[in-house]
């Protein structure tokens, strides 16, 4: 058994992304980010992309970074109006993005779908309100269903604590998110882990998201947090 | 206008929706917070309470709001504020967080409002306001999916108009959802024969409040004063 | 924090199991089985029960002692043909018990359903096989897709390995299988653990299920294993 | 008949799935072997292989069998045997690994097989005989979700009817899943243009191969003599 997934470095883990790309970006707020893949990605230049992510990027990194570099023509998000969602915003208003708003355990349980092989699904979530609207509905048990679509991904940009060099991956705390779903779902899951083991590294029980479901893995040992670098400028420090 | 009552502040409020979240029932009470106001009924249980909170975005326990430069920024709520954990805390991902959810498995959800019809429909996520981006969250899943939803709000918007009313003008987040309204004036049930008074601010008549209100209120039987804070 | 979901014994456990319940029982062949659990609501009285398990009892002890009892109504489950089904086999050929054989991915699929709020989903497994017959297909894609429903019970018996008074757990290795989705489907999920921890004695990073699927903990301390039984009776031990 | 040719014996059969399989693709390939015939076939996959067998029940990374009296039977496979893992190996739940299954992750899983028809159908579950108990286990979603489906066989069954058909009798398990058939006479693979005959066994003519078969056969432009092992 000798499968490695490692890359040599974040150009390598991004290359070959096309334009157009649909492209999932794990993360929930400032948990779970992979800044420097995204960082990456505007280094190699795809543009035209689709993003999935929960959010819509905060403060000037990262997601924030992609969009104001002009290389994403559409957003699939839950909430794209967090606090420090300027870029966003003011792209928005001047027509420059498209946007999409999926609820959120909707949008995560469409990623899961199109990772699962599941051909749609019905939940009662968004029943009689605008975001059903135009969607095929049913009632099951007395309450209404939509029925809601797979997302699949040519690509996912994911961060995890730790990998094996065969892709089994874990997350901090609640930086796990939409990651372990994305994973799944995309037919190039790239990751950045802040540490890499040996096969056998990671205890078996633990492990999060197994291997099957990645591709590349790249070294960041110091991931940025964008979050502590605004609460230390806030502070003064 | 009714001169002598004093509506709740915010924090009593919070006080008053933490007094009807079962702190020691058998095998604890699930209980999520909504972003905003609903925060603070957290500061309002006691710290023994069998309660254990849930964060959307993947955690089960949450605890105090971690103390200044001591946060981890892979640790925060669905406010994106960073907090601790209780031990006995769990985290999962998006798509296990939003089956608790959905599933009903969340005893209770507390949430803001723009608006809530007589029938319990809410509206929390949109104005309608074209100029503002739109943005949901994970508000239709909670409201939707939790056993109860508990609603904080003032019972008037700044402007004075009712946010109770017969039936939302602003764009819905679920129908039919919201078991009880805590404002700054009532505690109302939403009950198959309609909004039920429970309790009514100090000083205020039914009638008051009724036309502080756009959907027909009826006292409950035991109607009684709105308990607030001792402190 | 005083939340303590640990019962004094087997009887507290399986204590209110009504006859008719829809009872889910987590394993597959001798991994993961509540033998012990199996045991009490034999000794509880429960009758007429609908049970659901992958299999349709092995050997003697477990599921196929329920059976023996006449205690199960029908079986729904995947794969009631393993070795040392003779119970079962006896039983439905007498006609006293009756079957539904469902895919085993979506029989867990539609066990999570039940659990997660999904009210029906499009599945591509089984399409064209008399296992589709009489359900409603669509074309998903240029795919047939088979709608599936969402399976809830009154009550799981579950296999843990290890349990904290919250309800948190983890299991053995290949032990895992259907509990993780039966603890969430059920409205009463009864755990035997092997250890029992306080809260914190399980790292909130390698939970599997969280305590909020569980309802009842017992103590198991050594739970009995089928397989070993007659591993050492073939060797004559 | 054709007394001059030597069939494949079944660990012959197993040995020729297992050149099929890539050994050392990048990033490796996912296995699920279906129990029986098919589990035969990590006995002739070198110990190196970039290889990862995937179980139903929960596991990838299976490695050899448990030795007797080292069992663990709570670490068994799909089969019920008791197996060891390999260092890398990862356990998970039901409906994550029938999420791999259903969602295209597996490379390739080898199945047994009833009758094949022409198109691929496979039938592996149930020989519609009402007085053997109804059982399918996992393979519907084998069948369905691997995104290549070899299934080892018998050219012929006992009684010498062939498995390889214009149309199944006996009841599916999927529909125009099967990629290539290993028997002990041939390899054949389902093609858009129908069943090409790869490698055949040697001193077997097409025709020959062809009356034993209920299906019509085309010999692959390369068609060559059937790989068996040295040993």
């Amino acid at each position: 058994m000798t499968i490695d997934k490692r890359v040599a470095g974040l150009a390598a883990a991004v290359a070959g992304i096309k334009d157009g790309a649909v492209v999932m970006v794990s993360g929930f707020g400032d948990a779970g980010n992979p800044t420097e893949l995204l960082h990456a990605l505007i280094e190699q230049g795809a543009r035209d992309l689709c993003v999935i992510n929960n959010n819509a990027g905060t403060g000037r990194l990262g997601l924030a970074a992609l969009l104001n570099a002009g290389r994403v023509r559409k957003v699939i998000c839950s909430f794209p109006r967090s606090s420090h969602s300027e870029i966003f915003q003011q792209l928005y208003r001047d027509g420059k993005v498209e946007l999409d708003v999926v609820p959120q355990g909707t949008l995560a349980e469409r990623i899961r779908a199109g990772g699962a092989g599941i051909g749609g699904f019905f939940t009662p979530t968004s029943a009689g309100t605008p975001l059903a609207e135009g969607k095929e509905t049913r009632i099951i048990d007395g309450t209404e269903h939509v029925l809601e679509h797979p997302i699949h991904a040519d690509v996912a940009l994911i961060k995890a604590d730790k990998a094996d060099h065969l892709g089994n991956l874990t997350y901090r705390l609640a930086a796990r998110n939409f990651a372990p779903a994305m994973c799944m779902a995309a037919d190039l899951t790239i990751v950045q882990a802040a540490s890499i083991v040996a096969p056998g590294g990671i205890d078996a029980e633990h492990v999060v998201t197994p291997g099957i479901f990645v591709d590349r893995i790249v070294h960041v040992p110091d991931p940025i947090s964008e979050a502590e670098i605004l609460r230390d400028e806030e502070a003064g420090l | 206008m009714t001169p002598l009552i004093t509506p709740l502040a915010r924090e009593q409020m919070a006080w008053r929706v933490a007094q009807d979240i079962p702190h020691n029932a058998p095998g604890g009470t699930y209980v999520n917070l909504g972003i905003g106001m609903p925060e603070l009924v957290a500061n309002h249980l006691p710290d023994d309470a069998d309660i254990m909170f849930h964060c959307e975005n993947g955690i089960l326990g949450m605890g105090p709001v971690a103390r200044r430069g001591e946060e981890d920024f892979d640790l925060i709520t669905a406010g994106k504020k960073p907090v601790t954990v209780v031990p006995g805390a769990a985290f999962f991902d998006s798509t296990d967080s939003f089956a608790m959810i959905r599933g009903g498995h969340i005893d209770i959800a507390v949430l803001g409002a723009f608006q809530i019809s007589r029938t319990g429909d809410l509206a929390n996520w949109s104005t309608g306001d074209n100029t503002v981006i739109p943005a949901v969250g994970g508000a239709m899943d909670l409201a939707q999916g939790a056993k109860r939803v508990f609603v904080i709000t003032n019972h008037q918007s700044r402007d004075g108009a009712p946010k109770i009313v017969e039936t939302c003008t602003y764009p819905l987040t679920g129908r039919g959802v919201v078991s009880t309204v805590f404002t700054d004036l009532a505690v109302i049930d939403v009950t198959p024969a309609g909004l039920m008074v429970r309790e009514i601010v100090d000083g205020l008549g039914l009638a008051d409040l009724q036309a502080k209100t756009g959907a027909p209120l009826t006292a409950a039987p035991d109607c009684r004063t709105l308990a607030r804070p001792q402190n």
